[in-house]
This record gives structure tokens, C-alpha cells and sequence, in this order.
């Protein structure tokens, strides 16, 4: 492959790919639809790259775990699964967030709850965002609308994870992950630094441990704070979001990932028609956009929130927005994929009732 | 002749376990497509050598075939 | 059919639709063995099947008797808060390699060291099945997967689990037994260890599994029939049949 | 402007292959595209189809819920796709395995008897380079050049007679439409 | 024990012993500290109660899922335990929405995240309320301050999930569970009603099957519709909140559980010193009382949420009031239990300021 | 001391600090064994240990090597994770029973059946000493714990698990064995059993684990004597000492 | 008002015993009570310790940062707690086992030597019932006819003698500081 | 005299299980509580039976016990 060349990927073997170029050494998972791909795929890759590590895990408890034991090594490490496979994790991903282990977990969300289905879907952003886990933490989320987006977030998410010691959740459904698009590939990291916390061993050293259980309440006070002061860092310098068609809008979209690419392909038929609808499109679900949201606000009326959910994102909108400007859900939830066209109609209908009203 | 068997062809997926049990060669592959794209296995009434064993319906995964006996 | 009677024909309780399993798929054999051995036995009032997140999620479409969907590998968990419940009902669960070798190993153990008066229908296809054909803990030293394209590596991915013979030292066994479908005559065997292991149950002597090797055309990538001659003389010597334990209780 | 098509068919027919080479293809032309399979049902049925879509613009959905283009290589896929065709679409059918008449009398159809053709170039799984062919000058998403360069690189290394049979099967199924 | 006699009980007996007496048949659990003294004293109780099912499951993961068993055969069950355990509940309780299978989860809440500790804490708010598993799904919460509550609600809990079919999860801490306070029981159920949906084997009639696989996106969606409607009824007619001295207050304190008691305790002690501040507390967590304290907004221009926590719940005050009051955080996470005489401290410093404002 | 000459002390990898563990607890022995083999092994700078969710829970603050702690019952996953990254260290996780024998149990067997070269060191204590004494999968039947009033049950509870004998079938297993730390005697073969184990990973052999009988007096509620009495008396004849299984391999 | 003691000591000496007896009588009493023990630490310490609050008016914490009673069994109890207690609050030792003064001079200070006197008494175990008998003399939290009412309750069924000795210890106490 | 042992009694819990161990009746409980309140174990110093054999040490789950023996 030539440089910045451009290749046409599916999107669970872009994100593998991404992830071995940013230096991910180990990937742990286990089998579940719609990502099979993903773990088929760094299977086949791992076995040529020398010096990774592909362990096909008995469950996705037991590869959460030992994503943990591999990122306590300062490894770079990932795993991946889809909805109820991440459900299991929880505990897993509240320990990794406590004892502040780096890594990343790729969610390729589906219908849920339950077993529910395969199909395309947007309902597990609470869990990503708010922590399925139990206790006071935060993962980085990211939310990749295209391909080539997918690749360069997967990459970032390594960085990101690192820098902040984070778990970084890359969401996604089983859209982006079968799809093919053509994507250029970043270069495969070499030179990681050294992460001086690791627990390899306490060689000449004195002996180090990481550990979560604080027994007395003033230590896990202040380790609560002193996330909770690096979860404001990262709300002030990474949220990261995507206005299209917003400078004169009266009606602005609000939607991610897959949601977000219909939308886009809506708006544009409404500019088409006339109609002055923008659209805004969170990269990081958390930390979320709420600046930018907000800053919307201040010409925009009316955000109509588009989720392929019952409603979830939606409240973050609220939250951003906090009554300044009308906030309205159009959710569509167990793996229903509308079409541009589809959600076209109903975005006009709502801009004309708006139209109507003012 | 002893036996002979009934298969539902439309349900048959073509799979050729029934044929691979059948000690006397009494099924073969049938030339036409059923509704589900397959070809489905066909008794083969020429053969005349079926004993109606039911090693066939034992085998055959879609349980469509039904097995039947000279009265005693 | 004049002057013939039916000897053999769809048995009662195996619901007359099309079912979802590949060609030559080894688990609607042990669907039709299921409905025979439950009108065999007369419980279809009384049985209840807990399927699996696998191939055979779907069952409770074609067996009719009446069913709660498990979530992946907890199948023995749910049957035990069955049938701590409903203690005269026949409640068994089905399972593949991967929902009860891989993520469900300690509700299996569990279920079966305490002895829980159910039956556990394991259906060993050496794979993954529903996701594709992925690794399971029963593939085969060498085999390819999707997850091994290499094939199975005993170093980095461990032998071949053998849960039959794994789980007899538990005393809460009362019968174990592993048998294939690969041929009319291990399928009547096959059938013939259902119907003792509904019994055991029925006696309430203790948990009760049968391990049946199962053909999985799709995955292995070979023709129904070279699937069965894959059991045959890949499997079977990794995978011995036979009953591998049956407990005597004395009758009560 | 975006054209979408939808090819479908058999599992074993080389559906997804079809579509990987014309996305392929379009990339290399520099255009947007997307392919978009239908994926790994957690339950195993007998077909596959996917959905390329190419244009000059950011592609939004991946989807076709209202095709340009439909290729259908067996009778299932005419039931299960062609009302979704566009009006005025156009409807390519191979006649080998689909017996039945499109009942839509508001698109286009072309009808190519893409198995036998193949057998008589001796080798039946070419069935789908003739029809891609056949799709190459029906439709105008891509030039045939960047095609026959897409086969020749895939097939290439594999086998060189495997590559020349494929382009070969390639022009006869566009020729067939001249 | 005579009717209607008080009687002095830990908190963790007192739930146990209202669950039986709602005609819990079924306890399935792992240890876990600080709620070892119900699965205790369910073992002990239930050694005594004919017909009754005490199982202690190899893991929480096991006992979710017998839980999940128990419940598809009609019987009232329940399961409990502290954060850690209950993350690993969460795909189990995604099924348990999904089948809609009744059932009571009692969560003693401790600091987090990882192992954290034991101390009372109030940061799996996000986790009850949003689901910490997959999907869109909703669970009831409830939130008992007192003993007698805690009683109350969790005979009250069993007659929620069966009403609703949907899992209830009872909220407390180590506080709540550990102390003793005098408790009326209430008595014990009888004649419950047969659940016709209920998975016994079918008998005579034709056979049936709960599942939550819904391959066909249209049938998903229109049971997660379903779902929706049954939530909006619920947060129509279930949200249970008390407001104290809030007639005349100018600012309002919102808190819950043991933070609402200590609350109480501050408020008084300023209403001693002639401040006008009033306690909102929640009874229900979902659904969230957010009518009851948008009433309040009318008159009240600021809220103040203390929680045990780095800040989850005001997410919902905030919500609820969608820009109409000021809505500030007093948040200690970690396990730390102010007094009430500190809280007075903050509360009147906050209050102070906002006077001054004005 | 004049004319005399130390022939034991405290060893030099068991930090100078006191213990949270009860009075005559058999953690804080076992603690120290692993100090004076980590010491004779030399192997201090690239020993990891894995602590449980357990009484053991603050082994970092006593013993002097690296430590992460591990979620309940999953320190051979995280020893996993470890040691595919650090192939060069010596890479152990510290059990009790709860947790390797329950909740850990899934976790456990793969690790063991994949021949994973890592050392548990099991702590059999037969409860769940940390959280106040429930029945332990290792529980003798007829114990009274907190959650079995009236003893345990076999037919409801089950037997408890011999998890050295139960592991031996499995290919990944190389060292195997069951100790216990009653009397001097028996703590010098627990030493030497640990020491066993961790040469089974410096050889990369597979995985060793050395399960060790250990007295709980507080939740037993027995003095510290009569605790290595019921050991002696009650657990032993269920629990038989001795090397389980050890894989003889080629020199390489 | 509300009235809160701590007591604390060994985990054996029967400290949680005195406080549940205490929130019983309380309770018998008609008055609004909290009782609250330390709880069973993840990791095991030697000590117990509990609170009682006991008061006409809802109990907001059941936590007592600023008591009004100390009673302490033992010497590391009255490290551990001294200093919390309010000014001008009773500190009540079991000088048996708290040879240590207390340091602070602005609380009010009883001693009883309760061991010996419960060892000349017959049973040794009986030290924490004398000390509740002193509490209930130097406190007024509840009165002492009450606690022997359920004393008699808890330990009639037990064992009448029990709960003779434990009366007698009860009112030993008591009468130490009339 | 051949042995003698060093027990630090600040960090013994009284256990006994150095008493139950010592086939010399070497250590006995002390009267004299500890700083963490417990009776410490005590080296009998008037016994002088102990042969240095070290069994009390190995047995002590505190790892407080020094043993020393004569130089030879
Ligand atoms: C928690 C969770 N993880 C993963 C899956 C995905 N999944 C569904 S079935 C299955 C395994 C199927 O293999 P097996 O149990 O061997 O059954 P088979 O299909 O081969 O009969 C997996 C991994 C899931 N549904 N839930
Ligand atoms: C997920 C989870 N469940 C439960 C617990 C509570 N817990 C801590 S230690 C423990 C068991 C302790 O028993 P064991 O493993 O036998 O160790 P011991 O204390 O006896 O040495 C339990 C259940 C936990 N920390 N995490
Ligand atoms: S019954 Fe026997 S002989 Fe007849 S077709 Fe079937 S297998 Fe052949
Ligand atoms: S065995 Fe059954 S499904 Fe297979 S070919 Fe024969 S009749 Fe058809
Ligand atoms: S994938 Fe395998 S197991 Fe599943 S239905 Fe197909 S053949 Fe059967
Ligand atoms: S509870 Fe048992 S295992 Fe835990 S420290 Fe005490 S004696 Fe040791
Ligand atoms: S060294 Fe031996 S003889 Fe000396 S005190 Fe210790 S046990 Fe007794
Ligand atoms: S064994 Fe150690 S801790 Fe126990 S009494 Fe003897 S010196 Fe003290
Ligand atoms: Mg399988
Ligand atoms: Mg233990």
C-alpha cells in the first residue's frame, strides 16, 4: 500500500487496521454480531505482525479483564463487541476508568435491549456516556460518522486514551462496520513512549501497585475529585463536533454516527427545497459539544434531535441547551435505518409547523 | 416392493444425507428447483428396490420425509 | 397410500414449517429427536426448553413445547431459577459449544455440582455457528476458523474441552453421555441417551447432559455429507461417544 | 448527482464480489462511494445482496431504499427488490435462474441469460462477470476500463487464466447489450 | 409479632423481611459487603418459610439470570447487592426489560468506582435510572431515606414489577442498610394473582415463548414502542416525591436517600435561623419526580442538589427545570457522609450569596 | 544476640509493616512463604502479583513485588492480559475460594486449559472470609456459614469442589497441587509446593496452581488451634494433600 | 431535642448488644431512634463501635459527628473518639481496660472499673451490662425501667439465670454513681 | 542453652499457634497487653529448653519470631 493512498475498506477491517497502525499490540474479544469482522480480521493481521497478541477470549468478562491486565502492562490494547457483549464489561470498564488503564472498546451498537437484533442502532449512548458501570467516571466517547473518520478517530482514540488514561469507547453499528468506503491509512506509529506507571515488575526499583479499593472515604474523595478534575480537562479541550448548513438556520438537526449521515443527505434535499435546516453532529459523544450546541442557540430556535433510539442523546441537548432554544426528539429505535428521503418529510413537516408558529 | 417413502419437496434442502443413508439407491437429486432455489431429493419409483427401512428419514435433517410400509 | 402404512412421518410435536438451519445442518435432527422423545415420554405439558443466543435460538419455532430465550451461556442459571420454581417440570436447556464450553462455563459447572434436576442438550459443532464460525472451545487442534486461519493452536488457544468427561467427577451429575448425529444409527443412539436423560431427570437423580456432535455444513465449509464424515473421523477420536457416566441411584 | 444499485442474489454467485469491484472501480475514478452488504444475519438464509451507491457528492446513506439499478440473479431477489426500483429504473435479470416476468411495467428491463452464456465460455461461476458486464454498459456509474484494471489487479496474482476468463466474461456481458 | 407493632430492625432485615411478606418466593445472590445481611437473612427466614427458594449463586451474573428464570415462571423474586455486582448485572436486567419479567434488584450503593469502597455513596444513579445495559429500557427506582420507607417500597416494589412487568431496583447504602430504626411490617400477602403470561409449560393449550430476539427491525421497533408507552405510563403515574418546608422557601434542596436525610437535618437547623429553605426529595428516582419540582421552580429561584456523588441525579433536576431556576451541585463522592450541622454550613453560605444577589 | 546466630527472621520481601489479618489467619502465612520463595528464586524484579477481591485484598501493602489488582474472581484473565504482554516475568494471581472457585470460575479453566504460564496461588479457606462468612464453593457439607444456617446442603448447595483434581484433566495444567498451612510441617511443604509452582512457569511448562488449606478462626469461629485441628480433622480427609498432577515435560 | 452516644470497643465485649438494647428501649418508649454499628469493613479490624440517637423530633442523621455520650470499653475507643465528642458532653470509661486519662478537660468524665466488678459478679461478660446500667444513670436517653423490660425480653427465652445476672449487672451499674 | 528465639511483641495478635507449635513449652502468653491490646506470646526465658529448632517461627503468621542458635 503506497502512502496516503486510498483503499477501499469495510469498516470493522478500517478500525482493525487503524488500531495496529496506532500501535495497539493486543486485542482481546469475543464473537458477537454485527463486529465478527473485527476480531476475524485482527486475527488474520496479528498472526503476521510480530510481537501482537490476538486471544479469542472465553467471554467478554474475562476480555474486558484482560484488556486490563494488558493496559496495566502500559500496552496498547484493545477489544471490541456489540451491545449485550458491552453490558457484560460494565464492571470491567469501571475498574479500567478507576485505576486509570488506558483503552479502547469498540461498541458496534444494535438493537437492543435484550438480545433484540443486528440492525443499526443508537441505544446504548447512556451507557457509553454515562458510565453502565457502577461509581463516579467517564469514558471518552467517539462517534465516527464515516469511514475515513472511523480510521482517524480509532487512531486518535489510542492517543486519547493514553494521554488522559481513559478507556475510549469508539461507537458504532453494523452499518459502519460492513460498509466499504474508500480511506486513507495514517502511518503505523513507532516509538511509543514509555509510560512510567506500568506495572512491569519492580526490577531495582521499589515495588509499585495499582489498585481501586480506597476503604477510607477522604482517599476515595479526593481520587473521586481528582478524576472528576481530569473529566473537566477533557470537557474544556476535546469535544469535537460537526456544523453543516447551520450559519442561517432557523431548524437544526442534531444526530451522530450513522443517524447523522441521513440527516445530512435530508438537509441537503431541504436546502434544495429552500428550507433553512442545518445540521449539527457530535464526533465525542462525551464530552459532549454542549459549547458549540449552545452557541447554536444563539440564532437557532429549534433542534430537532434525530436518534435511531428512544430518546437518549437528546437529553444532552436539553442539558447543553438548557431552555434556551426548543428542543424537540424524532427517535426510531430497534434498528429502523429511515432514509434521507424519509426523514426529509418529517424534517419539513416540523420546519413548516415552526414556519407556521412564528 | 416392500416400502417407499414420501418427501416434501418443498421444504427439501437439497442437503443429500437421505441419499447418502439409503442402502438401496432409492433417491436421487431431483433436475427441478423447488420454491426455496433448491434441488430437493426425489424418490426414485423406478428403482422398485426400496424396504422402506426409514434409514432415509432418520437422516433426513428437515424430518420431511415419510416412510411407508407394505401391510403384512 | 394404498396397502402401505407409515412407519415413519413428522413427529407430533416438531411444528410443520420450514426452519432456518443451513442444509444438512445437525441441529434439526436433534430438533425431530427432541419432539420424539417428548411425545415418546408424554411431557409436552410439562417441558419446558430454555434455547440459546446460537444457531438454535430460534427453536422455540419448530419444538412446541413452551420456552424462555436465554441470554448467551446462562441457559443452566435461567433453568435452575425454573426449576427451583416449578419443581415437576421437565426443564432442560439447549446449548452450543460456544454458549456453554466458552462464556456459560461456570453456570454449567455450577448447575451441575449442585446437582440441579435438569437436562442440558449440548450441541457440540466444534464452532461458533451463529456468528460464523469462529473458534469455540471445542474446535480441533489444527482446525481453521475464522478466529484461527491458521488453525487452532494448542499452545496460544488451549486443546479441545471435552465437557462430558470434564464434568463427571462433579457428583451433582447423575448422567452424561456423548453421541452424534452424523449417521441413522448414531442419531437412534442419540435419541436413545435424550430419552435416559429426560428420565434422569424425571427421577430427579441429578443434572443430566447429553453432548451430541453436530454437523455445521456452513462453517466447516464442506458438503453435508463430508460433514458427517468429518465427525466421523475428525471428531469422534478427539471426541469419544458413549455414556460417560450414569449414576445408580437406588430406586425410591 | 447519485446513482445507487442493488445486486442480489445466491449466497455462492459472487454477489458481494460484483459490488466490491464496482466500488472499487469508482474509487478509482475518484468519485464517492459506498458499498454496504447485507451482513451476517445472526440466523443463516440462503441469499446475499449489497447496495453500491457513486456519485460526485458526499454519499449520506449507504442504503438504497429507492434503487436506480437492480441486478437480480435469482428469483427470491426479483420478489424481495423490485418494487423498490425506482420508477424508471432499470432492471437487469438473469434470465438463467429467473423464470418469471418483472410485473412492473414502469422500469427497464434487460434480460441475459448469464449461466449459459458462461457455460459456454467454459466456466459457470463467470456468470456474474457477465452480468457485471451487461450492468457496465446499462448503467454509466463506472467506465469499463477501470473495471477491467480492478480485475485484472484482484485476479492477477491469483491466476492469470482466472483473470483472463473474468475479462473475457466481462466484455461478453457487455457486448451483449450493444 | 403483633399486627401493627413497631418493631426495631437493621435496614437490610427490614427489606428482607417486607419482601417476604410481599410474597417474594425466591432469593437468588452472591455476597457482597455492605448488603451481606439480607442475603443472610433471607438464608436464615427462608430455612423456615415452606415453599420459599434461598439460593446463593456462584455470581451475580448467575443470579440475574436465575432471577430472570424465576420470574419467566411467575414467582416473585428478588436478588441483591452492592455496585460492583450489580454492573455485572447489566446485561441480565437489559433481558429482564426486554421479556418484561417483574423482578426486584435491591442495589446497596457503596463508593465507586472499581472496588471503591463500602462506604454510602450515591453513584450508581446513571446506571439505575439511564440503564446501565443495552437498549432502551427503564427500570423502576426507588429510594427509601427511612426504614419504614424502605419496608414500604419494597412491598410496594413487587406489586410495581408485576403491574408493570419490569424490573424494580431498590436503592440504598451501607447507611441504610447497617442501621436500625423502629419499622411497622406490613402483612403478608396472600392469593397473589396468577400471571397468565407466565412460562409453565403448556399444559393442554398451545405452547408459548418469551424471547427478546426481534430479527425483523419493524417488530423491535414496535416493541420498543411498546415499552415507551408502558414508561410514559409510568412516569405519568408512579413519580413519588416529598417536599418539605417548600411553601415560602427561596431556595430549595434536592437530595435523596441518606443524603435527603442529612438534608433535612441541615434544613431545619436554617430554618431554626429563619432562612427560607426548603427539601425536595425524590421517592422515586425513575421515574423522576420532575413535575412535582418544576411546580416548585415557579416560586423557588434556585435549586441546590446534594448528592453523594461527583453530580448524576442533577442531571435530572436540571431536566426537570429546562432553564426555568438556577440549578447548583453540592457533590461528595467517594463515600464521604456529611453532617447535617456541615451541610447547614454550605446550604447557608449558598443561601447567603443568593440574597445578596438579589 | 552474642554467640548466637540468626537462623530465621523475617524474610526480606515481607515488608516491616503489621497485617489486617486475624489473629492466626493463614493468609498472612502464606504471605510470607511467597516472600522467602520470591527471595530463593530471586525473582523480585520481575515477580507480578495479582491480589483478589478477598481477605487478601491489601497483599501490596505486605508483600514486596509489583502488584494489580484484579476484580472479583477474574485474576487469571488479568494475569492473562500481563503475561501475553511480559512473557519474561513471573506472573502469579492470589485466590481465595469465593473467587477463584465462584464467581472466578469461567475465567479460571480457560486460563488453565490454555496452559496459560501463570501460578495461582488458591487460598482454600472453605467461606467467603472478607464478606463475613458465607458458604464457599469449597464449603464442607454440613458447615455452618452465615448463608447456610442450618449447614450446608448437598442437595440443594451441592458438594463442595476439589478444584486441584477437577483442573488435572485439562492438557494447560502442569502443576497441580494441595497444601496446607496447619502445622510447620505442612506450611515447609506449602513452600516447597509454591516454589514448584513457580519454576512450572520460569520453565514455561503451562499453568501451576497450589491450592492451600488455610484457617479462617474468625469465620469458623474457632480459636487459631482449633482452626489447624478441623483442617487436620475436617477439611484434609475431603481435601487430600499432595502433588495433584505434574507434567512431566522434555527438556527443551 | 436529640440525644446521640457512641459506645465502642472490643469486638467481643457485647458494645453492639448495649446499643441495640439502648434503641429498643427507646423505641418502647415511643421515642424517635436510630441505631447505627460501624459496619463489616471489607477488611477486618479489632474494634466495634455503634451509635445511638434517641430524640423526640425525626432523626435526620443516624451519624453522630458531635455526641453527647462517649461510652468507651476500651483504650484505642477513646483515641479513636475523644475528640468528637461535644463540649461539656460525658465521656463514661471502663477503666478496667483504659488506663489512659482523658486528655480533654471540657467533658464530663465517669469511670467505672466495670470488669472487676462484673468478674466479682460471676461472669466477666456481664462488663458491658454494668456500663449500661452507669450510661443509663449519667444519660437520661431512655429510662432504666424500660431497658430491664427488655432485657427481660431478649434473655427470658435464652436462659432465666442469664438474664437474673445480666438485670443484677444492669442495676450494679446503675447504682455505681447514685 | 542451644536456641533461643525474639518475638516482636508489639506486632503479636495472640494467636497461640507459636505455643501450640514449640515441642519445648519454650513460649507461654504474657500478662502484659500490647499496644494493638493483645496478650503477646513471651519466650520463656527461664525454660531454657529451646533448641533453636525453629518450629514456632515457621508456624507464626506474623513473621515475628526470630530464631537464633549457638554458633558453632
Ligand atoms: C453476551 C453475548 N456475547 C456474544 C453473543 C453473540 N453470540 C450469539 S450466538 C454465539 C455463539 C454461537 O456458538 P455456539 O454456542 O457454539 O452455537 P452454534 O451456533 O454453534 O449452535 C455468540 C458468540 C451474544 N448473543 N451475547
Ligand atoms: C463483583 C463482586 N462481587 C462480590 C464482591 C464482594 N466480595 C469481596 S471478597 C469476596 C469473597 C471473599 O471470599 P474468598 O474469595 O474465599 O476470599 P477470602 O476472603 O476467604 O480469602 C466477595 C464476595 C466483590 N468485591 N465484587
Ligand atoms: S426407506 Fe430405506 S430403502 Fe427406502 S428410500 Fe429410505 S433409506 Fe432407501
Ligand atoms: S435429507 Fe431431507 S433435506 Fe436432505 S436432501 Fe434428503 S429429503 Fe432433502
Ligand atoms: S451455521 Fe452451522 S450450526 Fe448454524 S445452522 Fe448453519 S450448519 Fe447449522
Ligand atoms: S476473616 Fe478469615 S481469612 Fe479473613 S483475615 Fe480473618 S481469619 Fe483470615
Ligand atoms: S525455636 Fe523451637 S524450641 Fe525454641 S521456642 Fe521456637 S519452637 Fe520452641
Ligand atoms: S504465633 Fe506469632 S502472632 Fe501468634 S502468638 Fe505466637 S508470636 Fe504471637
Ligand atoms: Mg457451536
Ligand atoms: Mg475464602
Amino acid at each position: 500500500m503506497k502512502k496516503n493512498e486510498k483503499v477501499l475498506l469495510r469498516g470493522s477491517e478500517a478500525i482493525g487496521e487503524a488500531a495496529l497502525r496506532a500501535g495497539c499490540r493486543c486485542y482481546f474479544g469475543y464473537p458477537i454480531t454485527p463486529q465478527n469482522e473485527l476480531p476475524e480480521y485482527m486475527a488474520r493481521r496479528m498472526a503476521e505482525l510480530p510481537g501482537t497478541v490476538f486471544l479469542q477470549s472465553e467471554s467478554e468478562l474475562a476480555g474486558i479483564n484482560m484488556v486490563y491486565g494488558a493496559s496495566a502492562t502500559g500496552t496498547r490494547v484493545m477489544t471490541s463487541s456489540s451491545s449485550p457483549g458491552v453490558s457484560l464489561m460494565q464492571e470491567g470498564i469501571s475498574y479500567l476508568a478507576a485505576c486509570e488503564f488506558p483503552s479502547v472498546i469498540v461498541n458496534i451498537v444494535r438493537g437492543g435491549p435484550g438480545l433484540g437484533n443486528i440492525a443499526p442502532a443508537q441505544s446504548d449512548y447512556f451507557q457509553a456516556t454515562r458510565g453502565g458501570g457502577h461509581g463516579d467516571y467517564r469514558c471518552i466517547v467517539l462517534a465516527p460518522a464515516y469511514l475515513q473518520e472511523a480510521v482517524d478517530l480509532t487512531y486518535r482514540a489510542f492517543d486519547l486514551a493514553d494521554e488522559y488514561r481513559i478507556p475510549v469507547i469508539l461507537i458504532g453499528d453494523g452499518m459502519m462496520g460492513q460498509m466499504m468506503e474508500p480511506v486513507v491509512l495514517p502511518e503505523f506509529r513507532k516509538d511509543l513512549p514509555a509510560k512510567e506507571w506500568a506495572i512491569t515488575g519492580a526490577g531495582k526499583g521499589p515495588s509499585r501497585f495499582v489498585r481501586s479499593l480506597l476503604l477510607d472515604v477522604h482517599v476515595e474523595e479526593a481520587h473521586n475529585w481528582k478524576l472528576y478534575r481530569k473529566y473537566q480537562r477533557i470537557e474544556r479541550r476535546e469535544p469535537q463536533s460537526e456544523s453543516y448548513a447551520t450559519e442561517d438556520a432557523d431548524m437544526v438537526v442534531v444526530a451522530y454516527g450513522t443517524a447523522a449521515r441521513i440527516a445530512k443527505g435530508a438537509v441537503r434535499r431541504l436546502r434544495d427545497k429552500g428550507m433553512k435546516v442545518g445540521l449539527f453532529r457530535p464526533i465525542t459523544l462525551w464530552p459532549f459539544p454542549s459549547k458549540a450546541v449552545a452557541r447554536l442557540a444563539e440564532s437557532v430556535g429549534k433542534f430537532l434531535v434525530f436518534e435511531m433510539s428512544m430518546g437518549q442523546m437528546v437529553e444532552d441537548v436539553k442539558l447543553a441547551l438548557n431552555g434556551k432554544a426548543e428542543v424537540e426528539l424524532y427517535g426510531r429505535p430497534g434498528g429502523v435505518v429511515v432514509t434521507p428521503v424519509e426523514l426529509s418529510r418529517i424534517l419539513s413537516r416540523r420546519y413548516n409547523a415552526m414556519q407556521h408558529e412564528a | 416392493m416392500k416400502g417407499t417413502i414420501l418427501i416434501k419437496k418443498a421444504m427439501c434442502k437439497s442437503c443429500g444425507l437421505c441419499i447418502e443413508a439409503c442402502p438401496k439407491g432409492s433417491i436421487f437429486i431431483s433436475k427441478k428447483i423447488n420454491e426455496k432455489s433448491y434441488f430437493p431429493a426425489e424418490f426414485d419409483k423406478k428403482n422398485n428396490e426400496c424396504t422402506g427401512c426409514g434409514l432415509c428419514a432418520v437422516m433426513c435433517p428437515e424430518a420431511i420425509i415419510e416412510v411407508y410400509r407394505e401391510k403384512k | 397410500m394404498k396397502g402401505m402404512k407409515k412407519v415413519i412421518g413428522r413427529p407430533k410435536y416438531l411444528k410443520e414449517v420450514p426452519n432456518h438451519y443451513c442444509p444438512g445442518c445437525g441441529h434439526s435432527i436433534i430438533h425431530r429427536l427432541l419432539a420424539e422423545v417428548i411425545e415418546e415420554l408424554d411431557i409436552r405439558d410439562r417441558a419446558i426448553c430454555i434455547p440459546p443466543c446460537g444457531c438454535a435460538v430460534l427453536a422455540y419455532y419448530y419444538i412446541d413445547v413452551d420456552m424462555v430465550e436465554a441470554a448467551h451461556g446462562r441457559g443452566t442459571a435461567v433453568a435452575t431459577g425454573m426449576k427451583r420454581c416449578l419443581p415437576d417440570r421437565v426443564v432442560f436447556t439447549y446449548q452450543g459449544d460456544g454458549d456453554l464450553a466458552a462464556i456459560g462455563t461456570a453456570e454449567l459447572i455450577h448447575s451441575a455440582n449442585r446437582g440441579e434436576s435438569i437436562t442440558t442438550i449440548f450441541v457440540n459443532n466444534g464452532v461458533y455457528g451463529m456468528t460464523g464460525g469462529q473458534m469455540a472451545p471445542t474446535t480441533m487442534v489444527g482446525q481453521k476458523t475464522t478466529t484461527t486461519p491458521k488453525g487452532r493452536n494448542s499452545v496460544t488457544d488451549g486443546p479441545p474441552l471435552k465437557m462430558c468427561e470434564f464434568l463427571s467427577p462433579l457428583d451433582g451429575t447423575a448422567f452424561l453421555a456423548r453421541t452424534s448425529v452424523h449417521s441413522p444409527k448414531h442419531i437412534q443412539k442419540t435419541k436413545k441417551a435424550i430419552r435416559q436423560a429426560f428420565q434422569t431427570q424425571m427421577n430427579d437423580e441429578g443434572f443430566s447432559m447429553v453432548e451430541i456432535l453436530s454437523q455445521c455444513p456452513s462453517n466447516w465449509k464442506l458438503s453435508s455429507v463430508d460433514s458427517c464424515r468429518w465427525i466421523e473421523e475428525g471428531m469422534i477420536p478427539q471426541f469419544p461417544l458413549g455414556v460417560v457416566k450414569q449414576r445408580q441411584t437406588e430406586p425410591s | 448527482m447519485i446513482h445507487k444499485a442493488i445486486i442480489a442474489g445466491f449466497g455462492g454467485q459472487g454477489i458481494l464480489m460484483m459490488g466490491v469491484t464496482l466500488a472499487n472501480a469508482a474509487m478509482r475514478e475518484d468519485k464517492q462511494v459506498t458499498y454496504l452488504p447485507t451482513y451476517g444475519a445472526e440466523v443463516r438464509g440462503g441469499t446475499a445482496n449489497c447496495t453500491v451507491s457513486v456519485g460526485d457528492e458526499e454519499i449520506a446513506s449507504p442504503i438504497a431504499s429507492n434503487p436506480d439499478y437492480l441486478v437480480v440473479m435469482n428469483a427470491p431477489s426479483l420478489h424481495k427488490f423490485q418494487s423498490i426500483l425506482r420508477k424508471g429504473g432499470h432492471c437487469l435479470v438473469n434470465t438463467s435462474l429467473v423464470h418469471e416476468k418483472s410485473i412492473r411495467q414502469d422500469v427497464k428491463v434487460y434480460e441475459i441469460a448469464a449461466s449459459e452464456m458462461a457455460e459456454e465460455l467454459g466456466d459457470l461461476r463467470a456468470a456474474n462477470m457477465i452480468v457485471l458486464g451487461s450492468f457496465l454498459k446499462i448503467s454509466s456509474m463506472v467506465k469499463p476500463e477501470t473495471v477491467l484494471e480492478i480485475v485484472d489487479e484482484t485476479f492477477r496474482r491469483k491466476s492469470p487464466e482466472v483473470m483472463e476468463r473474468n475479462k473475457e466474461a466481462l466484455w461478453a456481458g457487455y457486448r451483449f447489450f450493444e
